[in-house]
């Protein structure tokens, strides 16, 4: 067990180092001067420039060699810094992502749970079925197939602008400010929903052909045979065939993880949803460099976090896995 | 297990079956809808410092919180009054006499004085508009102050007594002049004199509050209808119109607003400044710059085929759906009373151009770039190929769609060109340094109290290349005498219109016998409302709102508060 | 005679026609007695354990009935068949190994196994524990994973399920063949034992493996192609195999009754035939060293002893 | 043999999902590539007389607001999201492939550097890497596009070429060919290849979508081809020019809904290949 995770947690921070790394590589390795890059930024108050691009480089360590650059680097990480955001400016990198990140995490988690547990529930659902089968897989197909800005687009299109029954643009209402009040969290989740469900209902699309798949292969096991050869009812056959097709299904839950991301950045800027998504996109536009980088720094770790969590509680869900453990 | 899972999802339905029901019901806000006024356009990032003397303000902060001393009426082309009573030129014409206002005061009900008035322009040298030639600001009494100046510069003058903030003293000398622009208030920092308050802000808003013992009320004799002004972040496109379409969220955008035309039509709540074409105010001119350090643009006879080469009519019918002015002639001067004094259409008439590919192709023929190897693209004189690109921000929509009609034009006459669309950071880069071919720029060519502001920022400085050029002659136009008229035309006072005008003549003649930039077409002042709960927008005809509808940054000043206190409730 | 299957037909349908697996074969069963069913594969003896259970697609019953302690079973009938399933006949599957679901501890499988059958679990609780017991597999094994436990665990775990209702009749499709020598021995003790226990009323044994047959089997059915080449007592069909194919089958176990050391079989030469169309009458014939005109029509039963009956044509038997 | 007898032919082309598949993706391919002969127009050539103008007998499928054709940008847009997919497909399949291919077959340490290498790469959200990787690049095309995607994309397809070649190197013929002396290219291109081949059709099925998908979103927050046209970018123009709110359903429409019909187009492919492949899975 401990053998187990000590190592999981060594490819893990070693996936992060790599990330990292790759992230302090290639703005080092494209042309020209980064700085010069983030102070054309500051045209407006030409005075400044001089002043901050001194600044920036000794920061930076620019003048340094590449190696205490980059040990600089790691030094200021582990202090939090991420840099100075140049289109924000003067915030900083680490400020302006941790502010947006709440957005990001109540906007995506909530899409991938959900549409995991009903994706999995529907495409188990249609397993059971030939004609339920037939009738509803091309539109699980059509789903995934989806761009999710596309549907987005639609979303905001159908439901909000001619419909009229949700909003379309920002996390809670204008005519508001936050509180703790249950008119704000209500408000908030009116918000909410459109962006939500333009994630949710992609992925479900992937979740149910997935689970419809694995269940179809898991029905067809000898143990399935076994069952039935016992007379178990298929009630219980199918029960018994989702809990194993479920597992695999947590495995791709770490791989999705990061593909929603793509979908959360084009959802964000639709729906001006001020999440990492939206900060990402606007950075890069701008060429912020310094918020690209802290933007993905900051998916990297969720990520990463998130699948280390699914490979700890694969220890608690999975006995195969817990079995080869103590094997090891 | 099972259980739970089929409690999540019944929760799940309930929760998206409630939402819409809640949302159609009558919703209890927070913010009354008839006490707040919802704008857009302008704020194109999140709010980050409360700082009124950074360039990345955020919109509204100049204006409604922090104050200038005057104002300007960019309809009428007249200062106002504001913070000051006046300011006026002393005899020796050196000394400007700045008067406040009776009974001005800060928002913790402090009184404004003109000490406050000397401290801010005097304040540090980054974040000084006069630094370099103000010599001393005596503050003559509680209300007066004199501002000395070396060598008075009479034009940016003007431009930064309606745009400069007045800041409290007693917070910023706690601040050493050099951390200025670093400087992050925070919401008991940010006292300003003007008619609200920061009330709060978030990563797409800044929520404005009235602050209802404004000194101006009294001192100004003008209220503001709206309890609230909520700003909002610069949305997406779509978002925006159908925002503005519900009129639930939203009341007015400064946004350029593609397909517009065709959507108020279907709208009648919508409110644009001119009911059909040109929909919006004329704001500001859009030149290209070609880079006068690289062949063939160094030629003279080449830049001027290419200014007949270009259809500009085209740009504003297609590419901005007729929601702009045409240009009246081809001298880049605003249609605005400002101007109006230096529209001399006989320049134009004589030396300045008009669409016409013939003339274009017979300059081009004369000056030597034919098509000698039948390709239908032309070469340079002595045979090698001609080939530029022109370039643009990726993303800028509107632009990227007239310079695809401005390259189409210059293949017509035979030109090998192509857009370009560089990210907005290499397009500034290559611009600063002037590693560009062509580019579109329009950066300090808005609507102001004077052409100066125009000259100033396409002919005042030269910057040889390997350094950077901040200002506008990012062409790397080098012509002395140019230079040195625009500074003269600086140093002649505002009212000495004829003075200033012989002086503009020749620049003016220079600018289109030598066509260094190509005045391209005229943006507008985006402006669409929604009057389902504010009326009284400005508009050309029925409104008595005669304001200058922008409320971008620095264009309070020029009209938006006027605007904000004269809408109306429903 | 607890079983009785007559003229039974299991036909797979393909696309190209009927393969007919098992064709008419008619043979029976009497208490007590463990009938050893052997041939080489493709001959229809999985198909008839697999058919016996649960008749599905692309399998189907062509034809013939099969009694249980006389009744008749709705081979034909999957839903109905579910009673009779488990209770009155069950099957210990060849693939044992895997017949678990890996992430159910084994305690848990039988609740939900019984519950989903409607039985009382706790009735049975003990004896499940007794039975544990009497297969020789240490306590706890229900609080277990199937993965904790080793081959030979597994399948008595399987077999101890598998009769838990005391069926009459137990299916044993190719047990010992994924299993090695010593725990090939136990296996078959085991089911001799089930048997002698009174646990099962009656067995039919499946394998490729005849040697496995003459330690437990009380008669033994060769089959061939889909039919029953001869069947009888187990000294007879050992020692006085009348059938050719039988005789090829047994000269092709070395060291007979000595060893149940696994050795490949002395091949026969040829090939059985394709039983999409196999050819009229014996269909042996292609392969019999002993082909004569009249294999051309299918040879009748012929009773050559107590019990003893086979399929040829051949006079000298 | 006769088509008849052949199996994977015959539940091929029974099989109603590859036939879906195969219907919309020859429909594309068609448009694709006979569409130049009726495309009239450059995609950027403002042809039209009118603006915004709805489908009419000039513009089969209408304009832009620019006066663009949209019946041209359609199919010169559909051919290079086609490209972008093909070709980071090929590339994606092609390193996943080999990376896998070798590692499996190789094994040892050699195997465990690649699978860390994949690991990693694999949990490393590769939008956003596309996404550093975009924002730096000075210029972008359509192939520059397919290059970054394509190399972001194989990790998955790395891990499960591997365990497929394991497995088939359990399989007799592998052991019989090392033992008989055969060089281990022989062995992977003359047995493991082609038992693989179906898998690797499969796999090339997925990542052709999934790479028009990423195009889309990486055109969409600005990172496209800088020059030229795709599915992707019209659907973006439409969307900064708003032709949804104005009703303008002729230009916002055809890129959406083809994206959507070429991608699902591609998993009905994929699924009816694996059907067919796969007799567990086959319709009965």
């Amino acid at each position: 067990m401990k053998k187990y995770i000590s190592r999981k947690i060594f490819m893990y921070l070693l996936t992060f180092f790599v990330a990292i790394s790759i992230n302090w590589l290639i703005p080092r390795m494209m042309p020209g001067d980064p700085i010069l890059n983030l102070i054309s930024k500051l045209s407006r108050q030409a005075t400044n420039n001089a002043r901050l691009y001194a600044e920036l480089n000794q920061k930076f360590g620019m003048d340094k060699p590449l190696f205490s650059q980059y040990l600089l680097y790691l030094k200021n990480l582990t202090q939090g810094d991420l840099g100075q955001s140049i289109i924000f400016y003067p915030k900083t990198v680490a400020a302006i992502v941790s502010k947006a990140l709440p957005y990001s995490l109540t906007l995506t988690i909530p899409a991938i749970l959900l549409s995991f547990l009903v994706g999995n529930y529907l495409g188990a659902l249609a397993a059971r079925k030939k004609m339920l089968d037939n009738t509803v897989l091309p539109f699980w197909y059509v789903l995934t197939a989806t761009p999710y800005l596309w549907l987005s687009m639609l979303l905001a299109w159908l439901l909000g602008s001619k419909l009229n029954l949700f909003p379309i643009s920002g996390a809670y209402s204008f005519s508001r400010l936050p509180s703790a009040t249950l008119s704000f969290v209500l408000d908030y989740l009116h918000h909410w929903v459109l962006p939500f469900a333009s994630i949710f209902f992609v992925q479900l699309g992937g979740w149910a052909i997935g689970m419809r798949n694995l269940i179809i292969y898991e029905l067809d096991a000898d143990y399935s045979k076994y069952l039935r050869a016992l007379g178990a009812p298929d009630k219980l056959v199918r029960r018994y065939a989702y809990r194993n097709a479920r597992l695999p299904q947590i495995t791709g839950l770490a791989v999705q993880l990061g593909v929603v991301v793509v979908g959360a950045i084009t959802t964000e800027v639709v729906f001006g949803y001020p999440g990492i998504g939206l900060i990402l996109a606007q950075a890069i536009l701008g060429q912020d460099y310094f918020v690209v980088q802290g933007a993905f720094l900051m998916v990297v770790l969720c990520v990463l976090g998130a699948n280390f969590f699914i490979d700890i509680a694969y220890i608690f869900i999975d006995p195969r896995v817990r079995h080869s453990m103590i094997g090891d | 297990m099972q259980r739970s899972k089929r409690f999540i999802l019944l929760a799940l339905a309930a929760l998206l079956l409630t939402l819409p029901l809640a949302a159609t019901a009558e919703k209890e806000t927070d913010f009354g809808r008839k006490d707040t006024v919802y704008v857009t356009g302008g704020m194109w990032s999140i709010p980050t410092s409360f700082n009124p003397i950074t360039w990345s303000v955020p919109a509204g902060l100049r204006g409604l919180t922090y104050e200038s001393l005057l104002t300007y009426d960019a309809l009428s082309d007249q200062l106002k009054p504001w913070l000051a009573k006046s300011a006026v030129w002393q005899a020796d014409g050196k000394t400007l006499r700045v008067t406040l206002n009776p009974g001005t005061t800060w928002s913790d009900g402090s009184p404004l004085t003109a000490e406050d008035v000397a401290f801010t322009f005097t304040y540090g040298a980054w974040s000084n508009p006069f630094a370099g030639y103000l010599e001393t600001a005596n503050v003559i009494d509680d209300r007066t102050c004199d501002l000395v100046f070396s060598d008075p510069a009479y034009h940016s003058i003007n431009l930064n007594l309606y745009i400069w903030p007045i800041i409290p003293q007693k917070i910023w000398s706690q601040i050493p002049a050099e951390e200025a622009t670093d400087f992050e208030p925070s919401l008991e920092q940010s006292i300003g004199s003007g008619p609200y308050v920061i009330e709060g802000y978030d990563q797409d808003r800044v929520v404005y509050q009235r602050d209802d013992d404004w000194w101006g009320i009294k001192g100004l004799e003008r209220s503001f209808p709206a309890k609230r002004v909520v700003y909002i972040k610069s949305m997406a496109n779509n978002v925006a119109m159908a925002m503005l379409s519900q009129g639930r969220e939203l009341d007015m955008a400064n946004n350029y607003v593609s397909g517009l035309p065709a959507f108020t039509a279907n709208n009648p709540a919508l409110h644009t400044y001119y009911k059909g074409a040109p929909y919006n105010l004329p704001d500001n001119i859009v030149f290209l710059m070609p880079n006068h350090t690289k062949k063939p643009f160094n030629d003279t006879a080449f830049r001027r085929a290419l200014a007949f080469a270009i259809n500009t009519d085209d740009i504003v019918e297609i590419a901005y759906e007729n929601m702009i002015v045409k240009p009246e002639n081809s001298l880049g001067l605003l249609p605005h009373p400002g101007w109006a004094a230096y529209n001399n259409d006989d320049i134009a008439k004589n030396l300045g151009y008009s669409f016409n590919q013939d003339e274009a192709s017979r300059l081009l023929d004369a000056a030597g770039y034919r098509d000698t190897d039948g390709d239908g693209l032309r070469e340079y004189p002595d045979g090698s190929a001609l080939s530029f690109k022109v370039s643009v921000p990726y993303g800028w929509t509107d632009w990227m769609d007239a310079l695809r009609i401005i390259t189409d034009n210059f293949r017509e006459v035979g030109l090998d060109a192509r857009p370009d669309f560089p990210d907005e950071g290499r397009y500034q880069n290559e611009m600063v340094k002037g590693e560009f071919d062509m580019l579109l720029n329009n950066w300090g060519a808005y609507r102001s109290s004077s052409p100066f502001s125009l000259y100033q920022f396409l002919f005042s400085t030269y910057t040889p290349v390997g350094e950077d050029e901040w200002t506008g002659n990012f062409g790397r136009y080098d012509n002395e005498t140019l230079r040195n008229l625009v500074q003269e035309f600086n140093r002649i006072p505002m009212d000495k219109t004829q003075e200033s005008n012989a002086i503009v003549r020749q620049i003016q003649t220079v600018h289109m016998q030598d066509m260094p930039y190509i005045p391209l077409w005229i943006n507008g002042m985006w402006f669409v409302a929604n009057t389902n709960t504010w009326t009284n927008w400005p508009g050309e005809v029925g409104s008595t709102n005669q304001n200058y509808p922008s409320l971008w940054t620095d264009k309070l000043q020029i009209g938006g508060l006027w605007m904000l206190s004269e809408i109306k409730l429903k | 005679m607890s079983v009785e299957v007559e003229n039974l037909k299991f036909y797979y349908r393909t696309r190209k026609g009927s393969v007919k697996a098992l064709d008419d074969v008619s043979f029976s069963i009497a208490d007590g007695e463990i009938l050893g069913i052997a041939g080489e594969s493709g001959c229809g003896k999985s198909t008839l354990s697999n058919g016996l259970i649960h008749v599905c697609p692309p399998m189907e019953l062509a034809g013939g009935s099969v009694r249980l302690d006389g009744k008749n079973l709705p081979l034909d009938k999957p839903d109905e068949m579910n009673t009779y399933r488990f209770r009155n006949l069950s099957i210990i599957p060849q693939y044992a190994l895997n017949a678990m679901n890996p992430t159910v501890k084994i305690g848990r499988y039988v609740q939900d196994l019984m519950q989903s059958r409607g039985i009382d679990y706790s009735a049975i609780e003990k004896l499940f524990a007794d039975r544990l017991r009497f297969v020789r597999l240490p306590e706890g094994i229900q609080k277990r994973y199937p993965i904790e436990l080793s081959g030979g665990m597994k399948q008595r775990v399987v077999m101890v399920i598998s009769t838990l209702l005391n069926p009459s009749l137990l299916l044993c499709d190719e047990i010992t063949s994924a299993l090695d020598v010593s725990t090939q021995k136990v296996v078959s003790a085991l089911v001799a034992a089930f048997r002698d226990e009174k646990i099962v009323k009656s067995v039919s044994f499946v394998t490729h493996d005849v040697p496995v047959l003459y330690q437990i089997a009380d008669r033994i059915l060769i089959m061939y192609a889909g039919q029953v080449a001869e069947a009888g007592p187990t000294e007879e069909i050992i020692h006085a195999a009348k059938h050719p194919y039988t005789q090829a089958l047994v000269a092709a176990m070395p060291e007979m009754a000595s060893t149940y050391r696994q050795k490949k079989h002395a091949s026969i030469p040829g090939k059985p035939p394709a039983l999409l169309d196999p050819p009229e009458g014996c269909r042996f014939k292609e392969r019999c060293p002993y082909r004569m005109p009249c294999c051309d029509e299918r040879p009748q039963k012929r009773l050559v002893g107590n019990g003893h009956e086979v399929y040829c044509w051949k006079e000298d038997l | 043999m006769r088509l008849k007898d052949n199996d994977i032919l015959h539940y091929a082309l029974r099989n109603r999902k590859l036939r879906i598949g195969l219907a919309i993706i020859a429909f594309f391919m068609l448009v694709m590539l006979a569409g130049p002969l009726f495309a009239r127009w450059e995609a950027r050539e403002r042809a039209g007389l009118y603006p915004s103008a709805p489908p009419n007998s000039t513009n089969w499928m209408g304009t832009t607001k620019m006066k663009e054709d949209i019946f041209s940008q359609f199919i010169f847009g559909t051919q290079s999201t086609f490209l972008i997919g093909f070709l980071a497909g090929c590339i994606g399949t092609t390193i996943g492939l080999s990376i896998g291919f070798f590692a499996g077959y190789v094994g040892g340490w050699f195997d465990e550097l690649l699978m860390m290498l994949t690991n990693i790469l694999l949990v490393i959200p590769s939008i956003a890497l596309l996404i550093i990787l975009a924002a730096y690049l000075p210029y972008r095309g359509v192939q520059i596009q397919s290059v970054i995607i394509g190399c972001t994309a194989w990790p998955w397809v790395a891990r499960a070429v591997r365990s497929q070649t394991l497995s088939l190197k359990q399989r007799g013929f592998v052991s019989l060919a090392r033992i008989s002396g055969v060089s281990p290219l022989r062995i992977i291109f003359e047995d493991i290849a082609p038992n693989m081949l179906s898998y690797v059709v499969m796999v090339f099925i997925l990542q052709f979508g999934g790479a028009i998908l990423y195009a889309v979103a990486l055109d969409f927050i600005g990172l496209g081809p800088t020059r030229g046209i795709s599915l992707g970018l019209m659907m973006q123009e439409a969307f900064q020019n708003n032709a949804l709110q104005v009703g303008y359903w002729w230009w916002f429409i055809p890129s959406g809904l083809s994206i959507t019909l070429i991608v699902s187009g591609l998993f009905f492919l994929n699924t009816g290949l694996d059907e067919v492949f796969n007799p567990k899975l086959r319709d009965q």
